[in-house]
């Protein structure tokens, strides 16, 4: 019935690399994240707050990424700075900046939600026992929104490390890349990219398990 | 009926500098006015009830004292200084959110809705203000949030969440917190609806036992036997003005207002 | 088993040779950006090397050169397009390894060709193959993925890094952008690039590494591929040469001297 | 020969790159459409359903989220091939992003569904409307307002998902782009073009979300 | 005290068909027992107030009744049909959800947080249940809308949004939307807490105006007295089973239970 016969002794052959792709894969996921998480902030904080122009940029820059290709935002990156003088990154760095300012519109805009959905009530507890406006932010603001936001932070992150699959286009080795490799060596495209989905597959659900645990640890708020 | 724009007589009469004085206070939203001159002041370790129709302004009221609101004219003073404002060139400024934190410091607060913080335990939602706003270090500030706590009946609840406590375990959680922080004065908003009446009478209890150690109040309540029991002086306002006062005994068995009457309405009577 | 099924194929009127005639066109895999293999021409128009094979065996098939379908492909798709019958052949730019000849069957080649540097005219570190050779791991070269492509680099630049990309649009892209210092290409794209580009770029003069370009068929059908193999093989020593000799001229500006008449030199 | 300039070229390329906009829009309302129905009805499985009916779908929903989208497309385009069914290029497209948006609809209309307060539905049973009746008048009308964010989000991701696409040869708006750079090597050029192109269609999708959301504005609890 | 277990006198003298009769009903969540054999009957045209400690069950019992939870034991007839259960084959089941939802219509209630639907306006909220179940055509339904929502106060309030309406606006919203539906029992869960004296004087009006057109009636509530103003008879429930019932007068007067008693506590006596 099946007119193809499995090979999986080039798999093997090749199973070192292949975890050190997925092990980058997900260390770049992680990286973006953290900076995308930072961004994210700073620009939630900066849509709530008064001033008007700023709001319009972080929203210019919200929307410019959501509704951009994320292979053509990493073609700009890393051919494009060049092109214009900018030679301070280098192909990873390339690719973990512009993954960065990806995931930092999307936590923007799940910051903004989390914070939008945090009772003005705890604000004003905070207030009345006296703590001051950045105690607030830190004492009471973040840690609720971190807890709210914490099912969409599971959500972004792997679909961030699904997006690590598009640094193979420009040749970092993550996953992809490698299997995409084992393809032109040897053909064997069935086998590497089965072994492909089921890591990607077998690590996203690793992703959402981990912080489905996390999340059930600090689910203090019903 | 009292003049409302007046102080009322009991400070006058005693010469003695009254805890807090709130002089003609005026406050809107957009262009509707809520408080239309509010004065009254509370003398220390008095328990004093508002009480008034909803949209009366009592919370409102309360939201000025603790600053939560701005209000547009009139002074409020605590201990004699003036909070929220201050006249600087002939000009009433706001004074800077860092003042206004040490002010609110002397003020606590409780909600209707208790407005714990969610993600921390019992004891630590009484501690954050302890070492953050009071500095003190975390050992001697766990300590006196097991004391406060304690005397609300909730030593073994220390460790649980919010949403592992029940409305009135929440309610007593929330009066710890603010009167931990040893304020001159604690503001109660609405502390007992949603309560039964098992529950209303516990927190009942834990009220006048801070009255009796001298603690400063301010209760806005619906509950007039709540209130017949817990005050030492009723404040009844109406459409944003301050109708009539007094003890609550008199105030209840013969109001002169003829608002407060209809107010009481069914329940007149029932305050023998 | 296996061998009976062999068998079974190779009855003639099972071929895919039957079925591509029953059917009255061909269909061949191949790719659109890949000048000059195959890409799309100022109007829109498939054309390129492997494009005029791909006519030239409809040509054989059905005496019409348009009698042919294009199915456009990544790399990627190459062999599953065989596997599944997708595709009767595809003609897109193969190089012939022995690895890879476990999964299809190869055609005769019909190029053969080596890999050179192609480095920027102006703005670039280097000009010339040597002076990339000194600069050792200094020197980042780019280059199309590929069978074992670092160990052709390193073949002549044992020190050279290697950044292996998925398109020459993007090999060729970081080069502009000075990502890497020359562009590892065949040397049929590299010569295809300096003449769309007068004066921008500059070849390393040293090529190295030969390897053959096939095209591939589904394995296990003998009678398909010799008839192939058959018309490659005219097209390059006997009747169909002008045209094919016409269109070496054309992608790669070779000039491809008549075949010696008398014994034929593939036996000699 | 005329000098080639970056407008020459994009003339040249107008029918190509337009050709390319159509088919990508086309890609994009099919994929839309069809996991916004089938969303739909996944997700009330997921709520309501019968619970091995629940599982399954649940199954789905977490195998095909975890699954990079490129696998999905190889799969529709050559796995069914392996069997025997060939489906040209552009429905095996449709299927594979349609199936993965679906996982994700699902999903969206499930929290939706159940970010409507328990009380809606009781208030609903209490007047003594059917579960249709219920879900068609309280229910969903609710979580409509919830649906439209995420909703906007997921369409434009598979509006940029269309890309993928260009390797099994269906050309829309990327591989259109391509081939023209494979011509004239305009790299930075022609992908910046492409990305306005991109952008604009986002940008509807986004704007009419956030009008519907406008209109929905008046439900609040 | 009287024996919880079995119907009370009122309907055993009469011999008529009480319209409501609850016989040894028992709920549990999970293995807590919520309801250990809850019996009683309501007589048509009556007024019955369920009182108890929070958390005795008697939100859960206005659910079982409504069918919003299943109960394990027991049974609740209305009008004599059993509710929500069938006996098949000497089994026990659920009937199908067409037959409930056709029971539930028999049945108003009015939630103590309102659940009125936020995409309708206050007569649309009134009129779905008429067009989607009772079938009336939408300008009868929209009369039928416009009479109660007038009845209640609310005439010109009809086109407005529940997030254009005060808690008391809302809550009254509700009311119609229930009596409306012309039901043969409307079951009231706490329908007074988190409004002011006035407003509940005011839904108090509402309740007796319903009262004496005959409509009968479940009412839970905190409020001694409120539920001595509007109930004809009271059930006091205390960890899932009922331990007195009665008039108000008498059982508030002189609670023959001690737990009684104990629960009415510092009111007990206000009740002259
Ligand atoms: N943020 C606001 N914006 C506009 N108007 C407001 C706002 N907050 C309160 N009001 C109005 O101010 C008036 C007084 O409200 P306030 O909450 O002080 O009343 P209250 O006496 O506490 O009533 P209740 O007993 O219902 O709590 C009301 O008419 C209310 O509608
Ligand atoms: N869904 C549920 N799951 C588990 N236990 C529940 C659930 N709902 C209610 N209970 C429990 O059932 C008991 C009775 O609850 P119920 O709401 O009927 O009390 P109540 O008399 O209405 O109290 P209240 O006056 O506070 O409204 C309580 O102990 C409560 O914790
Ligand atoms: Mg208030
Ligand atoms: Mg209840």
């Amino acid at each position: 019935m099946l007119a193809y016969n499995f090979n999986w002794d080039v798999i093997w052959r090749q199973w070192p690399t292949i975890i050190e792709a997925l092990l980058l894969g997900i260390g770049l996921a992680v990286a973006s994240l953290a900076i995308g998480c930072i961004i994210g902030i700073l620009c939630a904080f900066g849509r709530v707050s008064r001033h008007k122009w700023l709001d319009w940029a972080i929203w210019s820059y919200v929307e410019f990424i959501r509704n951009t290709p994320l292979l053509l935002l990493i073609f700009f990156v890393y051919f494009g700075l060049p092109q214009m003088g900018i030679r301070a990154f280098d192909k990873i760095e390339s690719f973990i900046l512009t993954l960065s300012l990806y995931a930092g519109a999307y936590m923007c805009e799940v910051f903004r939600a989390g914070l939008a959905s945090i009772p003005n009530q705890y604000v004003e507890a905070a207030k009345a026992i006296g703590l001051r406006p950045w105690q607030r932010q830190l004492y009471v603001v973040l840690p609720v929104m971190f807890r709210i936001t914490l099912p969409s932070i599971s959500n972004t992150l792997i679909s961030l490390f699904k997006d690590t699959s598009l640094a193979a286009a420009i040749a970092v080795p993550e996953l992809t890349f490698t299997a995409r490799q084992i393809n032109a060596n040897t053909f064997r495209v069935m086998e590497a990219w089965l072994t492909a989905s089921a890591l990607y597959l077998a690590t996203s659900y690793a992703i959402a398990w981990v912080l489905r645990l996390v999340e059930r640890r600090y689910s203090v708020i019903r | 009926m009292q003049n409302h724009m007046k102080p009322n007589a009991t400070s006058a009469a005693t010469g003695a500098m009254p805890l807090l004085r709130a002089v003609d206070v005026h406050k809107s939203y957009d262009r509707l006015e809520v408080l239309k001159g509010i004065s009254m002041d509370v003398e220390q370790g008095e328990v004093l009830a508002l009480i008034g129709a909803s949209g009366s302004g009592k919370t409102t009221f309360l939201r000025c004292i603790n600053l939560l609101e701005e209000f547009q004219q009139g002074e409020i003073d605590l201990d004699g200084e003036p909070i929220g404002y201050r006249m600087t060139g002939g000009r009433r400024r706001k004074i800077p959110e860092a003042a206004l934190s040490a002010q609110r410091a002397r003020i606590g607060m409780v909600f209707q809705s208790f407005n714990l913080f969610p993600h921390m335990t019992a004891e630590q939602n009484v501690m954050l203000g302890l070492t953050k706003v009071r500095g003190k270090p975390a050992a001697e500030a766990r300590d006196i949030a097991r004391h406060w706590l304690e005397r609300v009946g909730l030593a073994e609840r220390r460790g649980h969440y919010p949403f592992q406590l029940s409305g009135g375990q929440q309610q007593r959680v929330a009066i710890a917190r603010a009167v931990a922080m040893e304020p001159r004065l604690v503001l109660f908003d609405e502390v007992t609806s949603a309560l039964d009446p098992e529950l209303v009478a516990e927190v009942l209890g834990v009220m006048q036992d801070l009255a009796r150690s001298g603690m400063t109040m301010i209760v806005v309540s619906h509950e007039m036997l709540f209130v017949r029991e817990v005050a030492s002086r009723v404040v009844f306002m109406d459409g944003g003005h301050v109708v009539a006062q007094g003890p609550p005994q008199e105030l209840f068995r013969d109001p002169e207002s003829e608002r407060l009457r209809s107010f009481l309405g069914r329940f007149h009577g029932v305050f023998s | 088993g296996a061998r009976a099924a062999q068998a079974q194929l190779v009855d003639t009127s099972k071929s895919k040779l039957q079925q591509v005639l029953d059917r009255g066109h061909l269909i061949v895999g191949t790719g659109s950006t890949n000048p000059p293999w195959h890409f799309e021409d100022d109007t829109g128009k498939l054309v390129g090397m492997d494009i005029d094979m791909s006519r030239l065996l409809a040509k054989n098939l059905f005496d019409d050169p348009e009698k042919v379908e294009f199915v456009l492909q990544g790399s990627d798709a190459r062999i599953p397009s065989l596997i599944t019958d997708r595709v009767d052949i595809v003609v897109q730019w193969m190089t012939i390894t022995p690895g890879r000849a476990q999964q299809v069957e190869f055609t005769v080649p019909y190029y053969r060709e080596g890999v050179g540097l192609l480095m920027m005219a102006d703005g670039g570190r280097f000009k010339k193959f040597d002076e990339v050779k000194a600069a050792g791991s200094d020197a980042t070269i780019g280059a199309m993925q590929n069978v074992f492509i670092e160990d052709w680099v390193h073949q002549a630049l044992p020190e050279a890094r290697v950044d292996q990309f998925e398109s020459p649009d993007a090999t060729v892209q970081a080069l502009n952008a000075g990502r890497v210092d020359a562009y590892l290409g065949d040397q049929s794209a590299i010569r295809w690039l300096m003449q769309q580009a007068p004066g921008r770029y500059v070849d390393g003069g040293y090529g190295w590494m030969p390897n053959s370009y096939a095209s591939a068929v589904k394995p296990g059908d003998p009678v398909w591929l010799n008839w192939v193999n058959t018309v490659y093989r005219e097209a390059m020593l006997g009747v169909d040469f002008p045209t094919f000799s016409a269109s070496y001229k054309k992608w790669f500006g070779i000039d491809l001297a008549t075949p010696k008449v008398g014994f034929p030199t593939e036996f000699s | 020969m005329a000098e080639r300039t970056f407008w020459t070229e994009l003339w040249n390329a107008k029918w190509a790159l337009l050709n390319g906009i159509a088919i990508t829009t086309e890609l994009s309302a099919y994929v839309v459409v069809a996991s916004t129905i089938l969303g739909l009805l996944g997700g009330l499985v997921l709520v309501y359903g019968w619970r091995p009916a629940a599982l399954l779908v649940r199954l789905y929903v977490d195998v095909m989220r975890g699954i990079p989208v490129l696998v999905l497309i190889l799969f529709w385009y050559y796995g069914l091939a392996l069997f025997k069914i060939n489906i040209p290029a552009f429905w095996a497209g449709v299927i594979a992003l349609a199936g993965f948006a679906t996982a994700h609809m699902s999903e969206i209309v499930r929290g939706a569904i159940q970010s409507v307060p328990a009380g809606q539905s009781e208030a609903a049973k209490a007047i003594g409307l059917r579960f249709w009746q219920r879900l068609r008048y309280v229910i969903l009308p609710q979580a409509t307002r919830r649906v439209l964010p995420p909703w906007v989000n997921t369409a434009v991701e598979m509006v940029k998902a269309t890309t993928l696409l260009s390797i099994i040869g269906v050309v829309e708006l990327l591989l259109a782009t391509q081939q023209t750079i494979a011509r004239n090597y305009m790299v930075i050029q022609f992908y910046l073009a492409a990305t306005l192109l991109y952008f604009v269609l986002n940008f509807a999708i986004s704007r009419l979300g956030a009008l519907l959301e406008r209109r929905f504005a008046y439900m609040r609890y």
